[in-house]
């Protein structure tokens, strides 16, 4: 094994935004760095002084991909700043929109990361070697926006979401509509999981995440949740939205652009797997059941690609459910929530959203109806650090199995499209 | 007497009765060419000049007024006759009294289709909102920027339910403003909270300085 | 341009007015000119029976009565003064003296008749006695024109003033 | 005698207007033909004396058109009365139109037995007696203007010049303006007298189509502006199966600055009418129309006089001159509105409707006046045809360019010493028009540019003065010939002032039936009057050609069509203009009253107080050293106090020295 390695990952490949990945090796000491070179847009600082009812829809400018979890996040940050509560239907909608996006997002995920495992390199050559999956992953997705198209109008950065207000017109056979899809899309990736299995082949099998502490939401009710109150870890510990920042620490490192995040100092991750294992007992049987027929090993990071296809489909059918239940609840004609005029009040609120690729938080101070103080956490915040410090030891643990250095930046580049390729995220 | 014409427009040939316009003439060839004033039966045409086409040596006719007697040929699309009817539209709509947000007719109005067809900017998102005059959301005191911003998008946002944020850029006609921030105030809604939305997106938009002016000479009015 | 407000009825003009005028759509424009002739301008009741003589429907003989310089729709005053607009009236100051005029007489802007009706100040189209540049003509009362060559601002004055006074003063 | 050449001379002549002789023209002068007596032809002699000379042997002649009455030939005409009947003078008094010299006006021309004919110019009503009485009682002409031929009898003859060695007179080609202030407008005898109706006759003897041929061998083209060849127009009307047809003569002559139609109807109407009769034969319509412009009424009564005494003469109604053909002609007169002057408009019009130009095809010719065949020609290009057919098609062949032949009345306007009416032949530049006829700039002014063509025209620089006077020159220099009305512009006017002129013009005159002319020329006006105001923009002049050039291709008719044409050859050949305007915001020739400001020297002021008094704004007030001094904040910079200033002590300011 070469005793000095210096390796560097220029613009790792298919991941929105841009990361240099650097690795160096020296004795046993392995340091990757995990160098964001995305510009900040400074999303929090600009809103300063601007009225709070404009930050969700500018915040869910910070991406396009995820547009509607920090347009609800920031929503409910504004909510309870403003002290204000919205109607059931309204928050059942949110949570709906929420749902979709989460199905959606992680879909497409999966797609874009199964190459990795299937060795067809890129999406296109996947197309080419699994046509018929591919088609058929292709209309599952056309399906899932259909459907979500009769609840917000627009997928990306949907207008009709508003503090306490939901604008676009739903009547109840849409509601139906919804339902059904979404039920039929949750049997679409059962019966897909099979075919999947044979060709999903297990990247590093056998290594273990050196750093397996993780954060989730804290469920309200017996759900799989969309929004929360309070952060659970897994050593157990739980801390209420608002005093989030005993715990949780923002630093800034010199070789990224992005910030990073520590749980009491230590690296942590977010995400899927973590969810997976924290809502393990919410999960229902076909989802436990589908977790074995993947073979998806927790303690394994390259996993959580898998994780999160079960994560989609234990959603959707969940989002069937709900879709149908809401219906029941809507009577005949169309239901519309427009909240008339939102006090401007003074008030702190912290709204905490589970994003496709880990928690999010949206932290506001507002005085008199305007932002004074905005602080905004993502995902890919949460994780660059347990990033990192994984990719180290999945360098040293290659190395150790005799991988030559081109397989090594292969892998870490895998590793960082596993895990969380959202650098615009990084750098709000 | 000859029974057929053969009209050949941009390359296409197309057998008509003799007398027919050479307008007929290009529908029944399908080639599509912007028209507004003409009415059969009621109004001969030749006004509004968006139908002009060009015959080989450059002379240019109005197709709804042209009738043909014997084999002719005409251009319809060279981009200068394209230039020609949007310089043309343009000077149309300068002097349309454009208040779409209080117009009836502004699902079905036929400049607005003729400023798509002809890339021509200017008119509010109004004319593409789905909500009639009377369902507008300022009656219902949500800040939209529809009436002064530009359209294009058919209303997208206002189509899932939102409102407007002018994403498109604002309107710098004047008097299109005027109307407008006058509106805004009689629905009650402050000029300075109009501009500070706008802000958003138009803050480094060259059209934003006429904006602000119009808006301070409104707000001026006490 | 006048409203069109005033009476609907038809004027009671006898048809000796339009005599010699062809009772044929082709006639109106001879029959709006005789109209203007007895009322010094064209009132709606008058253009009603100038239709109603030639045989057309009101609104076009209404769309004629707008579309030439001949023809006015309000009351214009005793003295008509023609400030002529043509090319060489035009370069050797008509513009300046046509603003002269108007801001002497306190014309607001749009108002073609002073208050007191005495005086219209209007842009008349080019005469054709360009050597006399810049020609204005005053259309007196008694139906005869006064021409004035070589108009200025203070000639204009005077004319204004000798009309004034000769109002005053009764007709001499 | 109360005999007059139109009378039969004797019972053997059986000429009546129910049997009319086919020769009774040219029997006329040349007669009697069916019969031989010496005593009539003796008559006809004596008659034309006394048409020369008055019944009397003396004759004065006071000319009666627009420009003359303008000038107070009316009280001439009273001074010329009482003189007359004071001296107890025995001298006819006529009228007669105008040569066209404006800057003579009002003139006089005595003519005596014996005596050589002069012309006085400049006459003012206290001159009369003391003119009278040098020309008939001492038979003395050395204050005349000139005279029309030296008999050597009267004193003084040797220093009065000849009218013919004139400048502005000898480079002229009287062809078709001959009768003008030489005929009495309103006596068809004179017009005979002088060779009238020759044309007509002729034409009856040759029938329509070698008419027809006729003026297509002499080359005639439409003098209105558009040039089209006036035979074809002819042949065209003529092979029409629809009748019945009609033919217009277009006396509207809408352009400002332009009025040698004018002058033609006033001063010789009786051509317009022949012309216009003629080409009724030549094309076989029975009726005719006059449209004549509602701001020259005296042009509608002349011609109007004329109609019925041609009526009345057999000339026209039924059955003219035996020649079987019927015609008729009415004249109408217009309400005011340039667009009258196209030919589809001036239909509408005539139709009693709003003057709202039809697209073409289908052309007059074929669809016009109610729908049936109708051709429409300027009232120049018909006296001509009536010329051509009297004189033959090679006379009229012999002058001109090969590609336009014959004459063409200008009408030279603004900074000239003579401003008038002249004809020249085709093809003679500019500048032997401006500065040999119309004597060129008055002294302080500097000629910077001719507009020709009126507001579809153009203007053209000074350097340009060297290009001939034809349809295709002019097109190419950016300008039309048009009516022929060519306006000289000084260096004390601003090209983009003159541009915006225009442009006011075009557009309160646009019908407002097409979008492009209606809307484009407003647009195009409210960047000019911005430029004007020194708030022009580079990017504006971009919009401002784009714009023009979408008028000038999409418009209907050609008043939109043409409009563009003065902006755009100020944009070609008076850049530098624009951009003084734009660029440094002040106004060269010191016009534009935004950009300049008026101010009053104080050495030269000498305090009389004028320029105070006639201030309509009241914006000059006395100052501590007793001289006055213009406010400007009030100041609405009419130019009054400019123009009474008695010592020119007040003075224009433009760009940065207006501070």
């Amino acid at each position: 094994m070469a005793e000095t390695l210096k390796l560097t990952i220029e613009e790792v490949p298919a991941v929105a935004g841009k990361v240099n990945v650097h690795i160096e090796k020296d004795q046993a000491a392995v340091r990757v760095d995990f160098g964001v070179t995305q510009d900040p847009r400074f999303f929090e600082r600009f809103l300063k002084g601007r009225p709070a009812v404009y930050a969700p829809h500018v915040m869910s400018r910070i991406c396009g991909v995820c547009s509607v979890v920090h347009l609800t996040c920031s929503i409910e940050a504004v909510e309870k700043a403003l002290g204000v509560e919205p109607k059931p239907e309204v928050k059942a909608l949110r949570d709906l929109a929420k749902g979709f996006e989460n199905v959606q997002n992680n879909f497409v995920h999966v797609l874009m990361a199964l190459p990795d495992y299937t060795g067809d390199g890129n999406v296109v050559q996947f197309s080419k070697s699994h046509p018929q999956l591919f088609a058929r992953m292709m209309d599952i997705n056309r399906r899932i926006l259909e459907a979500y198209r009769r609840i917000c109008g627009r997928f990306i950065h949907t207008p009709s979401l508003g503090v306490a207000s939901h604008g676009k017109p739903i009547t109840k056979s849409e509601l139906e509509y919804v339902g059904r899809e979404m039920a039929r899309v949750s049997t679409e990736l059962y019966d897909l999981a099979g075919s999947l299995a044979e060709i999903w082949n297990p990247i590093a099998q056998g290594f273990e995440d050196p750093a397996p502490t993780y954060c989730v939401l804290k469920p309200p009710r017996e759900e799989f949740p969309m929004f929360s109150n309070g952060l659970m870890f897994s050593d157990g510990f739980v801390v209420s939205a608002e005093r989030y920042g005993e715990v949780i620490e923002e630093r800034k490192l010199p070789h990224s652009n992005a910030k990073i995040a520590l749980y009491r100092g230590k690296p942590f991750y977010v995400g899927s797997r973590a969810r997976m294992q924290a809502y393990f007992t919410l999960l229902t049987s076909e989802a436990r059941e589908l977790i074995k027929t993947l073979g998806v090993d927790f303690s394994n990071p390259f996993d959580n690609v898998k994780a999160q296809y079960v994560e989609t489909a234990h959603l959707s059918g969940l989002l069937a459910e709900k879709a149908l239940e809401l219906a029941s609840r809507i009577g005949s004609g169309v239901a519309f929530y427009r909240e008339e005029k939102v006090p401007e009040t003074s008030g702190e609120g912290v709204g905490l959203a589970t994003a496709p690729r880990g928690v999010l938080i949206h932290h506001y101070r507002v005085r008199d109806g305007k932002l004074e103080y905005a602080n905004v956490i993502t995902p890919t915040v949460m994780n660059a650090r347990h990033v990192e410090v994984t990719g180290g030891a999945l360098v040293s643990w290659a190395l150790s199995k005799g991988v030559d250095e081109a397989r090594v930046k292969d892998l870490v580049a895998a590793l960082v499209r596993a895990y969380d390729p959202c650098l615009p995220c990084a750098v709000h | 007497m000859i029974s057929v014409v053969k009209v050949k427009i941009d390359g296409k040939v197309v057998e008509v009765e003799p007398g027919t316009t050479v307008l007929e003439a290009a529908e029944k060839a399908g080639i599509e060419i912007p028209r507004l004033c003409v009415v059969p039966g009621l109004y001969e045409g030749s006004s509004c000049r968006l139908c002009l086409v060009k015959t080989p040596a450059g002379r240019l006719f109005p197709s709804c007024n042209y009738r043909v007697y014997r084999d002719e040929e005409f251009l319809a699309s060279t981009p200068d006759l394209w230039e020609m009817r949007r310089v043309n539209f343009e000077l149309l709509l300068k002097f349309h009294r454009i208040e779409c947000w209080a117009c009836e007719r502004k699902s079905s109005c036929s400049l607005v289709e003729l400023s798509k067809e002809l890339l021509v900017d200017g008119i509010p998102v109004c004319s593409e909102c789905p909500l009639p005059p009377n369902e507008c959301l300022l009656l219902k005191g949500e800040l939209c920027l529809g009436m002064i911003a530009q359209s294009g998008c058919n209303a997208e946002c206002l189509v899932s339910g939102g409102e407007c944020w002018g994403c498109r850029g604002p309107i710098t006609r004047e008097d299109i403003l005027e109307r407008a921030f006058t509106h805004y105030r009689e629905l009650g809604f402050d000029v300075k909270e109009v501009i500070g939305k706008a802000e958003i997106y138009w803050n480094s938009a060259p059209g934003f300085a006429t904006v602000k002016k119009v808006a301070e000479r409104v707000a001026g009015r006490g | 341009m006048g409203k069109l407000e005033g009476s609907n009825e038809v004027s009671v003009l006898p048809d000796k007015v339009f005599e010699g005028v062809p009772k044929a759509p082709y006639g109106l424009l001879e029959a709006l000119r005789r109209v203007q002739a007895v009322y010094g301008y064209l009132p709606p009741e008058g253009i009603r029976r100038a239709a109603e003589y030639v045989g057309v429907p009101f609104a076009q003989a209404y769309g004629v009565a707008t579309f030439y310089h001949q023809y006015s729709l309000e009351p214009i005053g005793k003295y008509r003064i023609l400030v002529c607009m043509g090319t060489a009236c035009h370069l050797r100051g008509n513009s300046l003296n046509i603003e002269f005029l108007r801001t002497l007489l306190g014309l607001k802007p749009g108002r073609k008749t002073t208050e007191d009706k005495m005086f219209s100040v209007e842009e008349a189209r080019c005469f054709g006695c360009c050597g006399l540049a810049p020609v204005v003509v005053v259309q007196k009362p008694d139906g005869g024109n006064e021409i004035v060559g070589r108009a200025n601002p203070r000639t204009l004055r005077a004319l204004v003033e000798r009309y004034r006074r000769q109002e005053r003063g009764g007709a001499k | 005698m109360n005999w007059t050449l139109l009378d039969r001379c004797c019972e053997k002549c059986t000429h009546s207007p129910e049997k009319p002789c086919p020769d009774y023209i040219e029997c006329r002068l040349s007669g009697p033909l069916c019969h031989d007596d010496e005593r009539c032809r003796e008559m006809r002699r004596q008659r034309l004396e006394e048409l020369r000379y008055g019944e009397k042997g003396a004759k004065i002649k006071v000319p009666m058109a627009s420009c003359t009455l303008a000038t107070g030939a009316e009280a001439v005409y009273h001074a010329v009365e009482d003189a007359v009947k004071n001296m107890g003078l025995e001298a006819t008094i006529t009228i007669s139109g105008c040569h066209g010299l404006d800057f003579i006006d009002p003139w006089l021309e005595l003519s005596a037995k014996g005596m050589p004919t002069a012309i006085y110019a400049n006459v003012k009503p206290s001159d009369v007696p003391r003119i009278l009485e040098e020309y008939f009682v001492k038979r003395d002409v050395s204050r005349a203007f000139a005279l029309k031929e030296r008999v050597g009898a009267a004193s003084g003859e040797d220093k009065v010049p000849l009218l013919g060695e004139l400048g502005f007179w000898a480079k002229q080609y009287k062809w078709v303006s001959r009768n003008c202030g030489v005929v009495n407008p309103e006596s068809l005898e004179e017009y005979v007298a002088s060779g009238g109706y020759r044309g007509l006759s002729r034409a009856f003897k040759l029938g329509p189509e070698a008419t027809i041929e006729e003026i297509l061998k002499s080359g005639l083209r439409g003098r209105g502006g558009a040039g089209f060849p006036t035979g074809m127009k002819w042949r065209i009307t003529r092979q029409q199966k629809a009748t019945p047809k009609y033919v217009i003569a277009n006396a509207d002559e809408g352009d400002p600055g332009a009025f040698m139609n004018r002058l033609l109807a006033e001063s010789d109407p009786f051509r317009i009418i022949e012309g216009l009769t003629i080409a009724g034969y030549a094309i076989g319509a029975n009726q005719g129309y006059i449209f004549v412009r509602a701001e020259k009424p005296l042009m509608a009564k002349r011609l109007q006089k004329a109609v019925e005494e041609a009526r009345r003469c057999g000339l026209l109604g039924k059955n003219i001159l035996g020649s079987g053909f019927d015609f008729d002609i009415e004249v109408i007169l217009s309400a005011g509105a340039f667009v009258c002057g196209e030919e589809t408009a001036m239909i509408a019009a005539i139709e009693g409707k709003r003057a709202w130009p039809r697209q073409r095809p289908p052309y007059p010719a074929e669809k016009g006046l109610w729908g049936k065949p109708t051709a429409i020609n300027n009232v120049e290009t018909l006296a001509h045809a009536a010329t051509i057919m009297a004189e033959g098609a090679e006379k009229f062949a012999a002058i001109g360019t090969e590609k336009t032949k014959g004459t063409k009345m200008f009408c030279v306007t603004g900074a000239v010493k003579r401003v008038g009416a002249y004809e020249v032949p085709i093809g003679t530049s500019i500048r032997v028009l401006v500065e040999e006829l119309a004597g060129g700039a008055p002294e302080g002014v500097k000629v910077k540019a001719v507009q020709i063509g009126g507001p579809s025209g153009g203007c053209i620089p000074a350097n340009l003065l060297d290009l001939p006077l034809d349809y295709e020159t002019l097109q190419g220099a950016g300008a039309i010939m048009g009516s022929g009305g060519i306006v000289v512009i000084g260096h004390e006017n601003c090209m983009v002032d003159v541009a915006k002129f225009f442009l006011t013009f075009t557009s309160a005159e646009s019908c407002g039936k097409c979008i492009p002319c209606r809307v484009g020329l407003r647009v195009m006006w409210s960047i000019l009057d911005k430029i004007t105001k020194g708030e022009g923009t580079e990017e504006d002049l971009q919009v401002l050609r784009q714009v023009a050039e979408t008028v000038r291709s999409a418009s209907l008719c050609a008043l939109g069509g043409t409009a563009p044409n003065p902006v755009l050859s100020t944009l070609r050949y008076f850049m530098d203009e624009y951009a003084a305007h734009i660029r440094e915001k002040l106004c060269p020739a010191l016009v534009c009253s935004a950009l300049i400001k008026y101010r009053i020297d104080e050495e030269k002021c000498i305090a009389c107080g004028q320029c105070a008094m006639n201030c309509p704004a009241s914006a000059i007030s006395k100052i501590e050293s007793g001289k006055y001094r213009i406010d400007e904040s009030l100041c609405i910079k009419c130019g009054v106090c400019y123009t009474v200033c008695p010592v020119k002590a007040v003075y224009k300011v433009t760009g940065a020295r207006a501070g």
